[in-house]
């Protein structure tokens, strides 16, 4: 059976091994993981800055409510509630999972396990073809008649299922198809990583020897897997509303629109953990490598993962506190809410206690880190004022909720991201990123994000509601002091893209003129260090490495170098 | 018991918007506890996590220890934390039950009933008119202007017309959302007189940014007069002037006022 | 360096990595439809007297027969892959066409239903029942369909040829959560009344 | 997987269509059973889907000698499906509960779905096929008037 499978991928990728390649067949229909890997990642950036850029609009219309906005002009209420939602989906479903997720797992698995790519390199290939699909369609529901979807990224019915409604005929079903064909790519992705990580790994790698940022890719690709079903039957049935007239979600028809929200918050739940778990996973590697320890308790970590997986799928409908769900289940999703605070916690303590007894070098990468644990900490302890349900009767759906889940989010999607950018390029183009600039780029992006999203937390206890395009229709929000909190946000953030800058120039020029990395220039021992850089087509040359021991063996006792990578062989004595 | 608890604390969110409703103080008092213990846990943390950075940063010369935190007596300085947390959640779990169900569980007797009506993009409020009965001839209906008397407990029934809409009195620490096709109810009983923002709080729409209303708590006397001049054998034609006027004209007059 | 990707000859799990990724496919597939089914059976619940009427109208007969050739075609397909494992490649095309064949009654039979309901009136619009059952049963049939389509492809391209034998062990295991959901789909439509 | 000791596939295949005919049958004779006949329909219905079910998985897919991952990733899936429901039908399954209540008429989807209905209406009228079209029109035109 496995010959066979042999000769089948065999046959497909022969066409490799010619060294003259056209660039097509490089860089844009290759099988290649590290090139997939790639192409998710320059695509998660490009949305990134359109993201980025919706940010700027809204937040500037936000300050300076009316004014014509520099490289946009006025912002229209239909054009504000689009740029909003598209805001959200973008960061979540086009920046923060292929970024996190399909780039770094596409990237890391295969090296970091000790194989030579993917199980299915081809659906590899397809799961990235699908996502861009998914993100012209995206693109192009902005500039249909009507304009792109208004109606907030969690899209609840009836406004998302009727053009009477919305007023997006074609925006609203085209950003649907698109949220769905990028579920469709990343479910093959998602098995993708799973198999390869459950079949594909070197000899001699057990469970407790697989990097922890493998595990955690794994782990929320099993959650984006086993939440996202529900979400998939939700989204063929709100498409049937939007375009053929059903009924499924409409309450005058018998349909019920809440259950829109409990499938997708089913999923929309789970999918924070899924996106958070490999943002940990990467913080977990560079704090390891830069502290030169050993992860501090690293089963218990794993199995805090698995446990906050299987637990984040009781706890959704802490999003539908208020939002009509029977008040006596409250009781229920309030209790595993406020318990999730548990697996999160252990997982930071770890990192925290990591820093112990070590010797911290601040590279740039390392600072993305910890400040990806910092700014995180104080997003994760915030949701206990929204999982409480007394006092999300209050703040639900207020700028505390916003200012909350961007302190998780911003973390998550740029912080850790930056951190693996940072960590990885080495490996990924060999040559190092600037050590200065990164440190100026890092200083420009942390402060101002606190700037931008610490009056938002105040503004929001001040009752201050989202996705309202102006607060001067609102008597008791106009207040000179409350506008003068959102034109400081608004400063920050983009004071906060301008440093973005520096990264961009730095990356690029980087990628020609960077100092020489070597093959591991940051003395680390996962696999993927141990070739060259970038590694070749196969990764590891002829010999495909063997694994003796787990990954953090950092700074052990008794021997000279304060690393022992993974695949170096044992010393007699100490056998 | 809240207003007890309240003396001690430092009412952070009265020091952005006043308590208008009998349970304010309760959700209020929910949020500090919750800002002592979280925030409590969040300095300490922090603080060490600055302290390890500081003390364990890189020198020539300095080894890192090892320490793979597998040993029991290592895994207690994760434990010991972890179990106070979950101590801190019960401590948090215990008056949130008590504030929820006060508020959305329990509905005490009304004096006074109240329908809310939500659709595209405005607020309809059916109040019960000078019988106190809801459903009669003299309800007084009115667009974007909520008129409400102090002291007395009133039980709202929110309905929506179109799509989902989320009733928020931010003044009374309230938000309910409208569903089309269900009818909620729920409780308050205002306590401050003055003027203050209802928002929609749900996304609804190209102009969910501008679908506000306005409360208005009166005292005995003021309620009366306005129920007086509002009834409809005398201001049924107004009424009807609003209620056939475009939407946004009726709303724009409360907004600007 | 080799041309091949060793990666997919791995088996650390025991289980051919074909095979592994055919039980992920199948652990979502049943969320998918599992989601949907309980869609379903929440508004069931909700609507019970109205619905029940509504279901009277469901052909039995007709999903009795469905069910009866997906029965059959599983019991095929898996005799299929026991002559796939026997390395028996007439046998094996036999099985798969025959298979190929009941799939093709089921869908025939499918559309024969499509067509009496939609002339009886009840279109995927009539009523949210006869939306879901058009939802569900068509969401299914799609699935059959795809599998017909991918068996022919492994009968024609894989199995004349002699190679890629496990590819019929995988696609007997689509085939049979197919007739699973089935399994479940006629009870839920045209049973319960 | 081949040389496990599985019974023969036509044994497996009789018993799954003989279970198949119950379940038809079922609904048939459950009248008979009077108060019971609701629960005999529900038994011979579901109970004996999940039993064809857990045969199919068992035999026909080999799940009975597969290594451990595999049932137990079906049964992960199968179990967060529960999951979904319970937490769903607190409030998608009824029509009224704490505070709340859907307003919707149901009886009055009672009478729509019977003035639709092929099978009710095809003994009093002998143009069935008209009939059931003209009963969607109506429902059509109630659905503009809402």
């Amino acid at each position: 059976m496995a010959e066979v499978a042999h000769a089948e991928v065999g046959h497909g990728d022969h066409h490799d091994d010619h060294h003259e390649q056209s660039f097509w067949s490089k860089y844009i229909f290759s099988t290649d993981h590290k090139i997939i890997g790639f192409q998710y990642m320059f695509t998660g950036m490009a949305m990134a800055l359109i993201g980025g850029y919706f940010a700027y609009v809204f937040r500037m219309q936000l300050a300076f409510p009316g004014a014509s906005i520099p490289f946009w002009g006025t912002l229209s209420p239909a054009a504000y509630n689009s740029l909003v939602t598209n805001h959200g989906t973008i960061m979540i479903f086009w920046v923060a999972m292929p970024v996190l997720i399909a780039a770094m797992g596409n990237f890391l698995i295969p090296l970091m396990i000790g194989c030579d790519d993917m199980v299915f390199p081809k659906v590899n290939r397809l799961s990235f073809q699908i996502f861009l699909l998914s993100a012209i369609v995206l693109i192009i529901s902005f500039f249909v008649p009507g304009g792109g979807f208004g109606g907030a990224w969690t899209a609840y019915p009836p406004l998302s299922a009727k053009a009477e409604f919305n007023a997006t005929p074609f925006g609203a079903p085209l950003w649907l198809i698109a949220v769905t064909l990028e579920i469709v790519a990343f479910l093959l992705g998602g098995i993708n990583f799973i198999t390869t990580t459950m079949n594909a790994r070197a000899k001699g790698m057990k469970m407790y020897d697989i990097p922890i940022i493998v595990w955690m890719i794994v782990i929320a690709s099993i959650l984006f897997m086993c939440s996202v079903g529900p979400l998939v039957a939700g989204a063929v049935m709100l498409l049937f509303d939007q375009t053929m007239g059903t009924a499924f979600f409409d309450a005058n028809a018998g349909g019920d629109p809440v259950l829109w929200q409990h499938l997708f918050w089913f999923f929309g739940h789970p999918e924070v953990y899924v996106v958070l778990l490999p943002a940990m996973g990467i913080v977990g590697e560079v704090t390891c490598t830069f502290a030169r320890k050993k992860l501090f308790a690293y089963k218990l970590i794993l199995y805090s993962s698995v446990g906050l997986g299987i637990l984040s799928f009781f706890v959704w409908a802490h999003h539908q506190f208020i939002s009509g769900v029977d008040p006596r289940a409250t009781y229920l999703f309030t209790t595993t809410t406020l318990l999730i605070s548990i697996p999160v916690a252990i997982i930071m303590f770890a990192y925290i206690a990591t820093l112990y007894g070590g010797s911290i070098r601040f590279t740039t990468a390392m600072l993305f880190g910890l400040a990806f644990t910092g700014e995180f900490l104080l997003g994760g302890v915030t949701g206990i004022w929204l999982g409480s349900s007394g006092t999300d009767i209050y703040l639900h759906d207020t700028y505390f909720v916003l200012a909350h889940f961007h302190y998780t989010f911003v973390p998550i999607a740029i912080i850790a991201t930056f951190a693996a950018i940072y960590y990885w390029f080495p490996k990924m183009f060999g040559r190092k990123m600037n050590e200065t600039w990164g440190k100026i780029h890092f200083w420009g992006t942390i402060i101002p994000f606190n700037g931008i999203f610490i009056p938002l937390f105040i503004l929001g206890a001040g009752g201050q509601h989202r996705r309202i395009y102006n607060y001067q229709n609102f008597p008791d929000l106009a207040g000179a002091d409350m506008q003068d909190m959102r034109v400081f946000a608004t400063v920050s953030l983009i004071i906060m893209l301008i440093f973005q800058l520096v990264f961009i120039v730095n990356f690029i020029v980087s990628l020609k003129r960077g100092e020489k990395a070597g093959k591991n220039p940051w003395k680390a021992n996962t696999l993927e260090w141990i070739t060259e850089s970038p590694p070749p087509h196969g990764n590891f040359g002829a010999t495909m490495p063997e694994v003796y021991r787990g990954p953090y063996e950092y700074s052990v006792e008794g021997r000279e170098k304060d690393y022992w990578p993974q695949n170096e062989k044992p010393e007699p004595e100490n056998r | 018991m809240f207003e007890f608890i309240d003396k001690f604390m430092p009412g952070l969110l009265e020091m952005l918007l006043p308590r208008a409703s009998s349970y304010a103080v309760q959700i209020d008092v929910l949020f500090d506890v919750i800002t002592i213990l979280v925030g409590f846990w969040f300095f300490l943390v922090l603080g060490y996590f600055f302290y390890l950075i500081f003390r364990y940063r890189h020198r020539d010369g300095h080894k890192a220890e090892y320490i793979s935190g597998e040993t029991h007596k290592q895994k207690q300085a994760i434990e010991i934390p972890h179990y106070l947390i979950l101590a801190c959640d019960v401590a948090i779990i215990i008056p949130t039950f008590l504030v929820w169900y006060n508020i959305k569980i329990e509905v005490p007797p009304p004096d006074e009933e109240i329908r809310i009506i939500s659709q595209q993009w405005a607020w309809t409020f059916q109040h019960a008119g000078a019988d106190g009965v809801l459903d009669t001839p003299d309800d007084i209906r009115s667009v974007n202007e909520l008129h409400v008397k102090n002291n007395t407990q009133y039980t709202y029934h929110l309905e929506s017309r179109d799509v989902m809409h989320s009733f928020s009195v931010p003044v009374f620490r309230l938000k309910q959302d409208a569903i089309p096709g269900r009818v909620i109810s729920g409780h308050f009983k205002p306590i401050l007189t003055g003027e203050w923002d209802i928002q929609c709080a749900e996304m609804c729409g190209v102009a969910h940014g501008i679908m506000g209303a306005r409360i208005f708590i009166k005292s005995e006397a003021e309620y009366a007069a306005w129920i007086e001049a509002n009834t409809p054998e005398t201001a049924q034609k107004e009424l009807l002037a609003v209620n056939e006027e475009t939407i946004s004209e009726a709303k724009e007059d409360p907004n600007n006022g | 360096m080799a041309h091949q990707i060793i990666a997919t000859g791995r088996s650390r799990t025991g289980i051919p990595t074909g095979r592994l990724a055919v039980w992920w496919v199948i652990g979502s597939e049943i969320l998918i439809f599992g989601g949907l089914i309980a869609s379903y059976l929440l508004n069931r619940f909700n609507h019970g007297p109205s619905w029940s009427v509504e279901a009277a109208n469901t052909n039995t007969f007709i999903g009795a027969c469905n069910t009866f050739w997906l029965l059959t075609s599983s019991l095929f397909v898996v005799y299929a892959h026991a002559a796939s494992e026997r390395r028996d490649a007439a046998k094996t095309r036999m099985w798969i066409w025959l298979t190929i064949l009941l799939g093709g009654f089921f869908m025939g039979f499918k559309t024969y239903e499509y067509a009496t309901e939609i002339h009886h009136g009840f279109t995927l619009f009539t009523s949210n029942f006869w939306s879901f059952y058009y939802t569900a049963t068509g969401l299914h049939g799609f699935h059959v369909l795809c599998g017909m389509v991918i068996l022919a492809l492994i009968a024609e391209r894989d199995v004349k040829h002699e190679k890629n034998w496990h590819r019929v062990e995988n696609i007997g295991l689509y085939w049979h959560f197919v007739d699973i959901v089935w399994i479940f789909l006629f009870p839920l439509m045209y049973i319960a009344k | 997987m081949a040389g496990h000791n599985h019974p023969s596939y036509l044994k497996i295949y009789i018993i799954l269509v003989v279970l198949f005919a119950v379940s038809v049958i079922g609904p048939e004779v459950a009248p008979m059973f009077g108060a019971y006949a609701k629960a005999v329909v529900l038994l011979t219905a579901f109970g004996i889907a999940i039993w064809k079910a857990y045969l199919v998985c068992a035999y026909f897919m080999h799940l009975k000698f597969e290594k451990v991952y595999a049932p137990y990733i079906l049964l992960a899936c199968l179990s967060l499906l529960f999951v979904f429901f319970f937490g769903t039908a607190t409030d998608a399954m009824f029509s009224n509960g704490h505070n709340w209540f859907k307003d919707l008429d149901e009886e009055a989807m009672v009478k729509e779905a019977e003035a639709r209905s092929y099978v009710l209406n095809k003994d009093s009228h002998g143009d069935h096929g008209d009939h059931g079209h003209g009963a969607h029109d109506d429902h059509g035109d109630e659905d503009k008037a809402h």
